[in-house]
């Protein structure tokens, strides 16, 4: 059962975000990105984190991505041209990507993490679930949390200034 | 009070009366500050008088005194002291350099009565007898440096007086720069000497050079030659002589107190200073008193073709002070300094006729041009022959005895010693022809036009103010000039001066008549009584002798003058022609100027435009550029990179990110 | 105490941004003032018989690298600080009589540079001496590009000072990488520690010496500048604003010089022994050229810049003496150049506003109605031509005294400078000041203005004329024991070869 | 499923987000790639967070998704500012940053 929620949410997850790459207009690219972000909500509750993942289907898949269906929809979609303009970049992104991939898998798999392979620790009911999570924020990462907070209110005063009809 | 406090006092009245003129120069009077600038070195005078009969108060080996205020410089194993010396010798300059300056001040306060610079002429006249003190009565060679350079430069600033004449400026800057020259080598010595005696004070200095070196040892003898170097430059010896000559192009009273009374003298004072050392390095003396000698000669072939009053009679002091280095090199030190006063006296004099005479030429030096003053200011006349005579070494003026001191000293010591009083004698016959060669030019025939004017009217011609030196016309604007100098007859404080030093002239020489009386030498030997050279002395006899040859030859010198310019004038006309080539060496005084442009001064600029023009642009900009466009090289290919693209900017950063991992995971398996 | 003097011109700058225009050029010379003060203080209260550090402050900075904020006073710097806090009130009460464009910034800029200049001087951690070091730079940057002057025909004023900050900069990236390289290596795996102090009771290896010497040598002889590494010199010094000029001439330069004494004798030993008469040679180099080309200059600032070239020569000549001597003549000198060169700065800017040119061929005759700018400038070229009886004098004659000694050959070359100096010097001043006046000059006396800033600059001239031993008194202590660290592993070295 | 699994995925799901990011021109996409890689690390970091047994790694997840809320705020705002300037949305020709 959990294997295959599993494989079902990854195999989401990955064409999800396939399509945010392939796609060449930004409003699929949008809706795939949503697919991709509701998988991967599944896979934190698999993980146990539960309000991580409803954090990750109210914020993102609800306020972030209306964001940017709005904005989508206010500059329009416009396809991008085939030709690229920087000489070998076709070639090495992939490349590179590939790179990345490989290494990271093996930077951890190679690792002596001796938990990687199980399935991790037994852990209660409470695991995860908002209560505690709160109680950590507001304890052990009161600054963290004050920060993230601030930073929040600066990004949307910035965006409000960026994005105000100001007339030079 | 001690004779060190006197001396002191001495020291600081002529800065004060700088100081105050100069600071005072809107407050105070022209007048005022011309009686405060002579009142100073009047004052001065009184205190050096108060200095002797101190001295004079002690045994005659007890006469020196050291004194110091405060440390100068004193670190890293150096110390220098603001101290002074007072001994006879430092005593004896003292008294002659404020005494001489005490009138040419008199003198200067009539001359430049109607110059816009009066304060600056006596500030810069009193700070010049402050340096000359200084130079006499520093205690050690780092002070004595400061006061030669404090001469330098006051020479320098009266020479550029005039400052609005281009002529005055270079030859002041010529002036200064040969001195700076003579400088360095007083610094060299005093390194050497610092560095084998471990000390710069004079008393150390003298008593342990006998002790650390050994008589004709190289150190002591470059010691001396750099030493000499400073003497010569500031004595004005060949081959450092020619800025003498220029530097008559400051106003007359300054040619009289620095350029033939007291400044030039310096190199004397000097070589009779450190007589010590230069016994020590009988080689070092022995070029001195060739060197002087060489310029004895040479100064009076060249007095004797030169048609400008005033340098004819700068040569003649280039000449006479040969015979004092030659006389204190060769160990005649008191004969020397004798010599010293007595040409401070009637040089000074000379150069006071001449500038009432030039006066009166309304500022033309040109001797063509003169004839027939004896008419015209018969004052000045009478000043001019005794002068005259003076230089001339007559029978029973100063210069006679003090001349044939030096030579019959230089007899007695015998060897190649008597060639060189043979080469004086010469000298003074040169000395005597040259001498009334100016005197028959000026005084005697039918007056100029300009004296004509003068004894019609009893006024002073006026022209158009013309530069001496190149008959340019003169910017009268400020500064210069000089269009209402004034003549000893018109001008009482002059005149004084003027009849002081003729009194002086005349019979200064009394003070030291062999076998009649020895009142200098008396009292300057015991100053030398350390240089075994003092114990020679030539018998009554023998100085007598000398005494007779000097006279014969300075009447003949005279007689053949009389025969050449009044006599028969057409004669030296005839030389001209004949001896064509020898009268233009001497015109053109031996070429010293025209070598030293070519071996130095040429090369130095051309070294400076080569720098300027070539090294700078190909070298040091070459340099740049090439650095540039190595720069510009590396920039391409930073550029390439970076493209603008914000993209291959990500991709770099995830190729290094990418490329780190792979050397962490090769680096851990 | 030595914290107020070090931040006390950054405070009056900061604060001054929030006066009217009219009072910016006043409120920051009364900050120099005040640092003046604060300086003169230090100085009544130092004790000439010690030889270490007086007033200092050490205060933990990042303790992870070793770095402390330490300040403090010893014979070395005592006298470069009063000599900038001094300069620095003569610029800026200069500039401040004067118009300025931009006037907040432009003092804000002058009293940051105090502060980066005093904090060089100060600094006793060597990061924080790099750290100061670069800062200077920052607003000399903005003051010549922004306030200097485009010449016809030449650089503009930008590209001109963007070489000066390329040569320096090069030179303090260097600096910045040996002082990093001489900690890690001192600290040999331990604690990293960038006091002077501690670095220096630990002398690295005399490999890692070599090319450390000489990447600090690059940042300083370009700082000074030395010959071949002067190419920033002549095009900087025509754009420059004069005021600015006075200090940067008179108190930047010196930094370099001090550089080594403080750093680089202490901690390279070895190398400086080994590299000795390199660096000599360069300084001999420094003094002929700067001499030659001074003499054939017809801009009356690269007269002045040249002149600083030669005179810097000499500098580095006594302190490559390695002789406490040589160290006190080039300490004094450096106090001496400082005090010359300013005012002539000074001075060049008042008859560039007489005259309207800064070619010495078009000037001329200005002392006719200017007899005190006249005295104040004969005194300035007198001292600058370094005549017997000025304190620039006593300088040169400990520096090459102890040339003398230690290299004879050296030392007779480097008195050719001196004749040399006499020539530039007194052509200076007779082609502006004397001969005919060419139509269009002005001959003005000093404004009473002006003359309260040269005449206190001029009297410590000649103060220091009559009593040298001031400085030399003091500094005595301090050099020899930097000089001594070069002496004491000689025998050392010696004996490995 | 053992941790491994997530993990990988989660290195993939990196990857693929670089890889877009590389190779998309539109800054919209550029966005979602963006958001692509900091999920794939948020994933990672609850995947660690369940292994190790311990909800530290569940609060920075959350504290990503502020920043990236955050970075797609000013981020969308920044292209609807060039949108409003008529430049073009692409950015191979913004191009200021050439040397």
């Amino acid at each position: 059962m959990e294997a295959a929620l599993f494989f079902l949410a990854a195999i989401g997850a990955l064409g999800g975000a396939i399509g945010v790459v392939a796609m060449r207009n930004p409003f699929y690219g949008v809706l795939a990105l949503i697919v991709h972000l509701f998988s991967l909500a599944v896979l934190f509750l698999l993980l146990s984190s539960a309000f991580v993942a409803a954090a990750q289907v109210v914020v993102y898949a609800g306020a972030v991505m209306v964001l940017y269906v709005f904005v989508v929809a206010y500059v329009g979609g416009g396809t991008e041209s085939a030709w690229d303009p920087i000489p070998g970049q076709r070639f090495l992104a992939p490349l590179l990507g590939l790179a990345l991939f490989v290494e990271l898998s093996i930077a951890v798999l190679a690792s002596s993490l001796l938990a990687l392979g199980s399935d991790g620790p037994e852990v209660g009911p409470g695991f995860g679930d908002p209560a505690a999570i709160g109680k950590l924020f507001l304890e052990k990462f009161l600054i963290p949390f004050e920060a993230s907070s601030m930073l929040l209110m600066l990004a949307a005063v910035g965006a409000i200034v960026l994005a105000s009809r100001r007339t030079r | 009070m001690s004779a060190s406090s006197w001396a002191w006092l001495v020291l600081l009245l002529p800065l004060l009366g700088s100081i105050v003129v100069a600071l005072g120069f809107r407050a105070i009077p022209a007048r005022v500050a011309g009686v405060i600038g002579t009142a100073s070195i009047a004052l001065a005078f009184v205190c050096a008088v108060a200095a002797l009969i101190n001295l004079l108060g002690d045994e005659p080996e007890a006469r020196h005194h050291a004194s110091s205020l405060w440390t100068y410089a004193g670190a890293g194993g150096l110390h220098v002291d603001l101290g002074i010396y007072v001994d006879q010798l430092s005593v004896f300059m003292m008294l002659v350099v404020t005494g001489v300056s005490a009138l040419i001040h008199l003198y200067s306060f009539g001359y430049m009565r109607s110059d816009e610079g009066y304060h600056r002429f006596f500030s810069y006249l009193n700070f010049f007898v402050f340096s000359m003190l200084l130079l006499v009565l520093a205690g050690n060679f780092v002070l004595l440096i400061v006061g030669w350079a404090f001469v330098g430069f006051a020479s320098y600033a009266l020479i550029s007086f005039w400052y609005r004449r281009t002529t005055a400026t270079t030859a002041g800057m010529k002036a200064f720069v040969i001195n700076v020259v003579g400088d360095i080598g007083l610094v060299l010595a005093a390194f050497l000497i610092v560095q084998q005696l471990g000390s710069f004070e004079y008393e150390t200095v003298f008593a342990r050079a006998p002790e650390v070196f050994a008589r004709g040892e190289w150190t002591v003898t470059a010691i001396c030659l750099l030493l000499l170097v400073g003497a010569f430059a500031k004595s004005a010896q060949i081959p450092f002589h020619t800025w003498l000559p220029d530097a008559m192009e400051g106003p007359t009273p300054v040619s009289s107190l620095i350029h033939a009374a007291t400044m030039v003298t310096a190199g004397v004072y000097l070589i009779a200073r450190t007589h010590v050392l230069f016994y020590l390095a009988p080689t070092a003396a022995d070029i001195a008193a060739f060197v002087g000698l060489a310029t004895l000669l040479i100064a009076g072939t060249i007095a004797i073709a030169q048609t400008d009053l005033k340098r004819a009679i700068a040569y003649s002091t280039m000449s006479q002070i040969g015979y004092m280095i030659m006389g204190v090199s060769i160990g005649a030190y008191s004969a020397g300094l004798f010599h010293l006063m007595t040409h401070a006296c009637f040089k000074a004099l000379l150069f006071m006729t001449a500038g009432s005479i030039i006066s009166a030429m309304a500022n033309r030096q040109d001797i063509d041009r003169m004839s027939g003053f004896w008419r015209a200011m018969r004052f000045t006349s009478v000043c001019l022959v005794i002068g005259g005579l003076a230089l001339a070494a007559f029978p029973l003026t100063s210069g006679f005895f003090s001349k044939d001191s030096i030579l019959a000293y230089a007899e007695a010591r015998g060897g190649i010693y008597t060639w060189m009083a043979i080469g004086g004698y010469v000298g003074a016959f040169l000395t005597a022809i040259y001498t009334f060669r100016l005197v028959f030019r000026v005084l005697p025939g039918e007056p100029c036009k300009e004296a004509q004017h003068l004894i019609d009217s009893g006024e002073l011609y006026h022209g158009p103010p013309l530069n001496p030196a190149n008959e340019e016309e003169e910017d009268t604007e400020i500064g210069f000039p000089g269009a209402h100098h004034h003549i000893a007859e018109q001008s009482w404080p002059m005149a004084a001066a003027m009849a002081a030093l003729a009194f002086g002239a005349l019979f200064a020489g009394l003070v030291q008549v062999p076998g009649v009386d020895n009142v200098l030498f008396g009292f300057l030997d015991p100053a030398f009584a350390n240089s075994p050279l003092e114990a020679i002395h030539p018998e009554v006899g023998a100085e007598w002798r000398g005494l007779a040859i000097g006279a014969v030859i300075s009447i003949v010198g005279i007689a053949l003058a009389w025969y050449l310019w009044v006599a028969r004038p057409q004669l030296p006309a005839l030389f001209r022609r004949r001896l064509r080539p020898v009268y233009l060496l001497c015109l053109d005084k031996w070429y010293f100027d025209e070598a030293i442009e070519l071996l130095i001064v040429r090369p130095a600029l051309a070294i400076g435009r080569f720098a300027n023009d070539t090294f700078e642009r190909l070298v040091v900009d070459g340099l740049v550029n090439g650095t540039k466009e190595a720069v510009g090289d590396a920039g391409g290919v930073v550029r390439f990179v970076q493209s603008g693209f914000v993209r291959s900017y990500a991709l770099l950063l995830i190729a290094g990110f990418a490329g780190l991992a792979l050397y962490f995971l090769l680096g851990s398996s | 105490m030595i914290n107020s003097l070090l931040w006390t011109p950054l405070a009056f700058g900061l604060l001054g941004l929030f006066l009217p225009r009219r009072y910016a050029g006043w409120w920051a010379t009364l900050g120099t003032a005040v640092t003046l003060a604060i300086a003169i203080a230090l100085l009544a209260g130092f004790d000439s018989g010690a030889a270490g550090l007086q007033d200092s402050v050490d205060v933990t900075w990042i303790s992870g690298l070793g770095v402390d904020y330490s300040l403090g006073l010893d014979g070395l710097n005592v006298f470069l600080v009063v000599l900038t806090a001094l300069l620095w009130l003569g610029g800026t009460a200069f500039a401040a009589f004067r118009e300025q464009e931009r006037p907040h910034l432009f003092f804000l800029m002058m009293l940051l540079g105090e502060t980066a200049t005093l904090g060089a001087f100060l600094a006793q951690d060597l990061l924080l001496f790099v750290l100061f070091f670069d800062l200077m730079l920052v607003p000399f940057y903005f003051l010549f590009g922004a306030w200097g002057s485009d010449r016809e025909g030449g650089p503009t004023a930008a590209s001109a000072t963007l070489k000066m900050i390329v040569y320096t900069l090069i030179g303090s990236l260097l600096m910045l990488v040996a002082a990093i390289a001489t900690a890690i290596i001192a600290a040999d795996g331990g604690q990293i520690s960038f006091s002077i102090a501690e670095l220096a009771q630990h002398p690295i290896a005399a490999g890692s010496q070599r090319w450390i010497f000489w990447f600090f040598a690059a940042a300083f002889l370009v700082k000074m500048p030395a010959f071949l590494l002067h190419g920033w010199m002549p095009d900087a010094y025509r754009a420059a604003p004069l005021p600015v000029l006075a200090v940067f001439s008179g108190v930047l330069a010196k930094v370099g010089a001090y550089g080594f004494l403080r750093v680089v004798l202490p901690l390279f030993p070895d190398a400086t022994v080994q590299f000795q008469e390199v660096v000599l040679v360069i300084a001999l180099a420094s003094i002929l050229y700067g001499s030659v080309m001074a003499f054939t200059q017809t801009n009356v600032r690269l007269v002045g810049g040249y002149s600083s070239v030669a005179q810097l020569g000499f500098i580095t000549a006594g302190i490559f003496a390695l002789r406490a001597d040589g160290g006190d003549g080039a300490v004094l000198q450096m106090v001496n150049h400082g005090l010359v060169v300013a005012p002539l700065f000074i001075i060049v800017a008042i008859l560039a506003e007489r005259s309207g040119t800064e070619d010495l061929r078009e000037m001329g005759g200005m002392a006719m109605r200017a007899p005190v700018l006249a005295a104040l400038f004969l005194i300035v070229t007198l001292a600058t031509l370094a005549m017997p009886g000025s304190a620039n004098f006593i300088g040169e004659f400990y520096i090459l005294n102890a040339l003398f000694d230690a290299k004879i050959v050296f030392a007779l070359v480097a008195i050719s400078g001196v004749a040399m100096s006499a020539y530039y010097a007194l052509r200076l001043y007779q082609r502006t000041m004397h001969n005919r006046r060419p139509e269009g000059i002005g001959s003005r006396e000093l404004s009473l203005r002006d003359g309260l800033v040269l005449v206190p600059l001029v009297a410590c001239i000649v103060g220091l004329a009559l009593y040298p031993q001031l400085i030399l008194h003091r500094t005595d202590r301090s050099v020899q024991a930097s000089v001594n660290a070069v002496n004491r592993p000689v025998e050392g070295t010696l004996a490995r070869r | 499923m053992t941790i491994e699994w997530y993990i990988v995925l989660s290195s993939l799901l990196f990857a693929i987000g670089a890889m877009g990011i590389l190779l998309r021109r539109s800054p919209i996409v550029i966005l979602l790639c963006l958001e692509l890689m900091l999920n794939a690390g948020n994933l990672a970091l609850v995947a660690f967070s369940r292994m190790v047994g311990n909800q530290q790694g569940q609060v920075f997840a959350i504290v990503v998704m502020v920043v990236a809320a955050c970075e797609v705020v000013v981020g969308l705002g920044l292209i609807v500012a060039i949108f409003r300037r008529r430049l073009p949305l692409n950015v191979d020709e913004l191009r200021e940053l050439r040397g």
